[in-house]
């Protein structure tokens, strides 16, 4: 009913102070309260206002990773639906935060068009949620104030209850009869079950094991080759993020020729006997579940 | 409940017993009252308001100690309040009377208006009942004896409105009280059977068969939880 | 609804018109209305003690059309009765409040006196809005008639579960159909603004100024866009 995401309490697990993109990051301060939040933009919100930074590029780019940590945190406790926004919304930072990273060009070819118009998208939406986060507040006053004031409602004096000519129930008792069970069926107004579609949650660190197994067997795979057996846009996405976490592990390095050409992955981890001992030691539930 | 306690401002009327603050709440007659501490203090004017705040929304004629308590004053000058109260709507010549009868106080019509009153009534009515009292007398026809807030639980909003207008047009009636939760239980009348032109309740289509097969355990826990969705403080 | 005919203009009120014998309601508007001879004839200083009693019989927020009506004078002349009377109690500090909500009239307890009157109001039951409702209530108030999906888009998660709430509630309800996604649009109740306490949807507060200066085109664009991914489940 509700789609609050639990609350959450990070503390040093998320592995953010090995991210070489951010700055030292003080071990004993690294512990951040957010709790209710209400999708991606309240959560975006909340990283921007807990660093006093208004909302900007430099805001953003300061609070992708705690979004990122946001997310790898909530586990496989969520919804698709919900996942997708999130994962959207942590996109568009990682983009823009990568594109920080480079050196400052030019703005020269429609990858880079396309990046500035995601920047102000996100922008745009999330300044158009806080308005109405900003109003549903007052709205709330409202009802607060409005509650206080109790309405009139009490039977009519007998007087005019008499006077009331006859009512008609309008129906016979067949009627009457479907007339109950309609009313006494539960409703469970029209809703779209996501369950078929997906069968579960896409798992990022499920996919990271399964990569692991195949690039090092392989040595070198495309991420097309990487990506043939999905069945979800999801599982693509989860691809993607893994590499990014097996990037980060120095476990693989990228090697691309022209833009959106063809991704290659190489392995640089350990030769492929040597990783089954190095998966059974590591427990991928551990960091992101 | 809500807990926030302070009056907005303090009236602006009254010359010297302004000043005067009186007891809280609740603090006169002891014993089984909660001292309230929530509750703020009244001033001396706001007595009479507070009395006919009171007054609004009370449906049944409400005894003076009962006002006396909730405010926390004595019944003496509560029931003094209420004789000057309603001795000023009759010198103003205000639409609303103030009057004891059975036992309590209410608010009623001017009777020298009751013409007026009476053409809004009879043209407001409609002579058909509303799909919402339709369904909720459904729901009382084949659950009764059934309280209101099982019948609010089942239709999922809050149907105080819906029963009152069936009440007072003597579809239905209340029979007895929930042993469980002491609310007032209500059943169809006979002239409910009249209308419907049946002899008896036995003869009400049979509608188990057409009902959704729910497990009656998970069917309460549904309904207890629609009631609290369907708990909209609305009359 | 009726084809009760418009109230001519009454008398205007003056010094003088308290000798003025104004003709009983209904007689004036002839043809299909009964002569109403058992209604008496009121004084012009009867006109507000009237409407005052019938307002004592109103339960749900009634148009000044309503009341003109069973009175027999214009509703211009009903509004600024209404107002007068509102001021009148507001100025004495009643227990009463005489309010415009919802497009029509009703008495309220004065909000000062919440504390004493929620001892004699059975409601334990008022329930909070989440703040996940709260927000989609907000987005369906200032975009309406909004299709779930643009709601969806514009909080950034699904809200299939919200609107249900809101629905059962009763402070919002589907109203039409999206002429391009074919997906039912969402729109305020009357509930909504009588919880509120508004008298329309006009008296939201302005929200544009908050909004963000985004090119109508790109705005357009990326939320048919958004819309897309978030409408993952929208009917």
């Amino acid at each position: 009913m509700n789609d609050t995401a639990p609350s959450l309490e990070l503390k040093n697990a998320t592995g953010l102070e090995n991210q070489g993109t951010a700055p030292a990051v003080d071990r004993t301060k690294f512990t951040v309260h957010l709790t209710n939040f209400e999708g991606p933009f309240d959560l975006l919100l909340q990283l921007i206002g807990k660093h006093k930074l208004d909302v900007t590029e430099v805001a953003l780019s300061k609070v992708t990773d705690e979004f990122i940590a946001y997310i790898r945190a909530l586990g496989s406790d969520w919804d698709l639906g919900q996942a997708t926004e999130f994962l959207l919304v942590a996109a568009t930072l990682l983009d823009l935060k990568t594109a920080r990273l480079l050196p400052k060009a030019q703005i020269e070819d429609e990858e880079d068009l396309a990046l500035l118009e995601a920047r102000d998208l996100l922008f745009a939406r999330l300044l158009q949620y806080r308005a109405y986060k900003h109003v549903a507040g007052l709205l709330a006053q409202f009802i607060a104030t409005a509650g206080k004031r109790y309405p009139r409602a009490v039977s009519l004096e007998p007087q005019f209850a008499a006077a009331l000519p006859e009512v008609l129930i309008g129906v016979g008792p067949e009627r009457f009869a479907q007339i109950a069970v309609r009313a006494m069926t539960p409703k469970t107004p029209a809703e779209i079950r996501l369950d078929h579609l997906h069968a579960s949650t896409v798992s990022v660190s499920e996919q990271i094991t399964l990569m692991r197994g195949r690039l090092a067997d392989a040595g070198a795979l495309s991420f097309r080759d990487l990506t043939d057996d999905c069945e979800h846009t999801m599982e693509v996405v989860a691809r993607f993020l893994g590499l990014l976490e097996l990037y980060r592990e120095r476990l693989v390095s990228f090697e691309q020729h022209d833009a959106l050409g063809e991704l290659r992955v190489q392995w640089t981890g350990a030769a492929a006997d040597l990783q089954a001992a190095a998966a059974a030691d590591y427990d991928p539930d551990e960091e992101y579940e | 409940m809500s807990d926030e306690p302070q009056l907005p401002e303090a009236s602006p009327a009254g010359p010297v017993a302004e000043t005067i603050v009186l007891r809280g709440a609740g603090s006169t007659d002891g014993a089984d009252e909660r001292p309230d501490a929530s509750i703020p203090e009244l001033l001396e004017s706001d007595l009479t308001p507070a009395i006919e705040s009171i007054l609004l929304v009370v449906d049944t004629p409400t005894p003076a100690v009962e006002i006396a308590r909730a405010i926390g004053i004595s019944i003496d000058e509560t029931t003094e309040r209420l004789r000057a109260l309603a001795a000023e709507y009759d010198e103003q010549g205000r639409g609303i009377s103030l009057r004891e009868a059975a036992g309590g106080w209410r608010m009623y019509t001017r009777e020298r208006y009751a013409p007026y009153v009476e053409k809004f009534v009879l043209d407001g009515q409609k002579t058909r009942l509303t799909t919402a009292a339709l369904e909720t007398l459904a729901v009382i026809a084949y659950r009764q004896p059934v309280t209101r807030a099982r019948v609010s639980a089942i239709r999922g909003v809050n149907v105080d409105g819906v029963v009152r207008t069936l009440l007072i047009r003597e579809l239905v009636e209340e029979t007895g009280t929930d042993q469980h939760t002491g609310g007032g239980q209500l059943s169809t009348t006979s002239l409910f059977l009249e209308k419907l032109g049946l002899r008896s309740l036995d003869d009400l289509p049979p509608i188990a068969p057409l009902l959704p097969d729910v497990d009656p355990q998970m069917d309460e826990r549904l309904e207890s939880g629609l009631a609290e969705l369907a708990a909209l403080d609305d009359d």
